[in-house]
């Protein structure tokens, strides 16, 4: 007797997406063969592995060196009162199973650098960006270059919110396309502490769960786009079209770009701070 | 362009409009002819000035002489935007129309935006 | 010694967003002071209960009759594998009383009627729609009109979704302005059961919860406006400027418009079915 | 109005695409004179007949008549978009532009969107 594609519950538990147009039986089996690891449990983080665990991706990894506190609690919504002092790679871990308990989570409390970040996103298909931090940024570019593999990249700042997907296909630009110097720090007004609603990380997030769910499932138009938006703008979303890959980029640009270049990149300096949090402090 | 002034929609993000009255839109009416030199005097243009069709790189400075209200470093740096800043022609990407080369059409809308590190 | 507008801990729980401009001690005084009712624990109602909960707001409707199926998992993210079979609006409560445990929640597990509708939503100062049906819809408008406070209306079908503010100030549309006749059954195509991507509902959940939260602290424009989004639309979003309210409008045109006119109003035969679903059985 | 046709961006939502094909976006070519009463015959239009510019209410006979693979009384009811249908002229609620009467322009783009009722 022919084993089924997926356990019958599946077919119960994913239905209402199952039954979509484009998505069917053969996208609900990609999402649960497929791979994804989210760099920071923070804003961003928690809305996009609540979705993408509801959603049945089948191995989640979660990369966040950091622990639950009570100014977190205001968006980051998959750690409770009682996960206080928690590290947020293991709360959102619990919650995210208590979802779904049949998908797969790494639980990765350990700093990302250079030095072990090409080892540890390796194992995963698609890596998205859900970090508070300049350096990290550029560090998980770099990376997505290296390992040829698309980065959905969040950021969410006071009421302001930016989604671009890195390496997307063969001809998408990387991070460094884009801006390739890093901004002094007193312009990124990044690695101080700044205000964020919410509400505007939830929308990032969901709409980077949603870019990964269409690139797995084959839904992604696949052209390099950026998505705007600004809680109190009048329109609050607005699409960009984006450059190709450049040819000059010091990353993507470059034949010879590899590993050891990404270990000799003082990340620390571009950012201009002494420490820089690598991991992400779900700002 | 037979126009001698260009009427442009300009719009900051990601944190630049701080820098400019804290206004994220601002109407703006450069000449469609300038200097060179990217010198945004408001003089008229006397025989000999060489001059060049508006482009992003006069608009700049423009900006940074008629509009902004402090910490120029944080707006501009070597004839262009500092790193950390995208610039938009009518919601495409700038490198895809030349970047400061571009020449300004009546009506475009310009916008500047500071990438985001914050999640 | 005067006290405190917040308790001091609030000051560190909600310090991001009261940070924010525009925003302060004011607008969080504001939040906690505020009542929002939830219409529909599904789901729009998960992800909007989330963010308001944990941007304090003081107190927080759940109305749902409705109980956890597997089928909802999917994307009604505040219900867990451990609450199949619990009723949505205990569950949901429960789930935003972990992050929140400050704010004050009503569990109405009952159905919501034109009998009931008018004395129950009476209670709050703010109204969200997340149900799943042309009734309610045509109810919650009309109720919204009669006690002349703003309805937050998000929907969500396959891989796309609307938000609207009905009744917004004194000029703002009515649900009827736009869409005066309910339209046929087989038109609408959402009494019976329809695809819905799970990210999808939490972007416009998302969404009403912002716009929510800025009619509370008075960040919102107040300019009436229908935002479409389409998961697979180049561009994704795209707002709309709307109407004024119809001075021939059933509802809101007519100055006698109450209480009674809306118990008589047949919400039944609005949608062509024999037993509408008063309540969301959360899409 | 010197042009003899009208090319318009047509778009569908909320579920009405699944009467045009599947199709969100369409490209549609209109006369720009049309008959007063929105039969929309491709023939030319004889002396003596009754014509008006090309408006919304001919657009949805055109739309109808040349487009619609399906089920017309899920698009068109009484000579306007049956009920639940919201009609948008360049990003703005058709109502505010006179409805059926809105006197198209070439460039123009016509959304219908059909209201959602899930959560
Ligand atoms: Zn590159
Ligand atoms: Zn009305």
């Amino acid at each position: 007797m022919a084993s089924l594609p997926l356990p019958l519950l599946d077919y119960q538990r994913y239905g209402r997406q199952m039954i979509l147009d484009g998505f069917g039986l053969a996208g609900q089996v990609k999402l649960k063969q497929s791979s994804v690891v989210v760099v920071g449990a923070g804003g961003l983080g928690c809305p996009v592995l609540q979705y993408l665990a509801a959603a049945g991706v089948g191995t989640i990894g979660i990369i966040d060196d950091d622990i639950v506190e009570l100014s977190n609690l205001q968006r980051q919504i998959l750690h409770a009162e009682s996960s206080l002092g928690v590290h947020k790679a293991e709360s959102a871990a619990e919650s995210i199973s208590r979802i779904n308990s049949s998908i797969h989570v790494d639980v990765i409390k350990s700093r990302l650098t250079p030095q072990n970040a090409l080892e540890i996103l390796s194992r995963y298909n698609i890596i998205l960006d859900c970090t508070d931090n300049a350096p990290t940024r550029y560090l998980l570019s770099d990376v997505a270059v290296v390992l040829k593999k698309p980065l959905v990249s969040g950021a969410a700042q006071k009421y302001e919110g930016q989604l671009v997907i890195y390496s997307l296909g063969p001809d998408g630009p990387c991070y460094r396309c884009l801006f390739p110097k890093p901004p002094a720090p007193e312009a990124a007004g990044t690695c101080e502490e700044t205000g964020i609603l919410g509400a505007v990380t939830g929308i990032v997030g969901n709409l980077q769960a949603l870019e990964t769910i269409k690139l797995i499932t084959g839904l992604h138009e696949m052209k390099p786009s950026m998505l705007l938006f600004s809680a109190l703008g009048s329109p609050p979303f607005r699409s960009i079209k984006l450059r190709s890959r450049k040819a000059d980029c010091a990353a993507c640009g470059n034949q010879d770009f590899n590993l050891n270049m990404i270990t000799e990149t003082d990340y620390v300096q571009a950012c201009g701070g002494p420490r820089p949090d690598w991991v992400q402090r779900g700002l | 362009m037979s126009l001698d002034v260009l009427s442009l929609k300009i719009e900051f993000g990601g944190g630049l409009e701080l820098l400019f009255s804290n206004q994220r839109s601002h109407n703006v009416t450069i000449p469609s002819k300038v200097r060179r030199d990217d010198s945004t005097s408001l003089l008229p243009l006397e025989d000999g000035i060489e001059t060049k069709p508006a482009d992003i790189t006069y608009l700049i400075h423009h900006l940074r002489d008629h509009l902004l209200k402090e910490r120029s470093e944080l707006f501009i740096e070597n004839k262009t935007v500092r790193p950390g800043i995208l610039v938009l022609v009518n919601d495409t990407d700038w490198e895809l129309e030349g970047e400061g080369d571009y020449a300004l059409r009546n009506g475009d809308e310009i916008v500047f935006i500071s990438t985001l590190h914050g999640g």
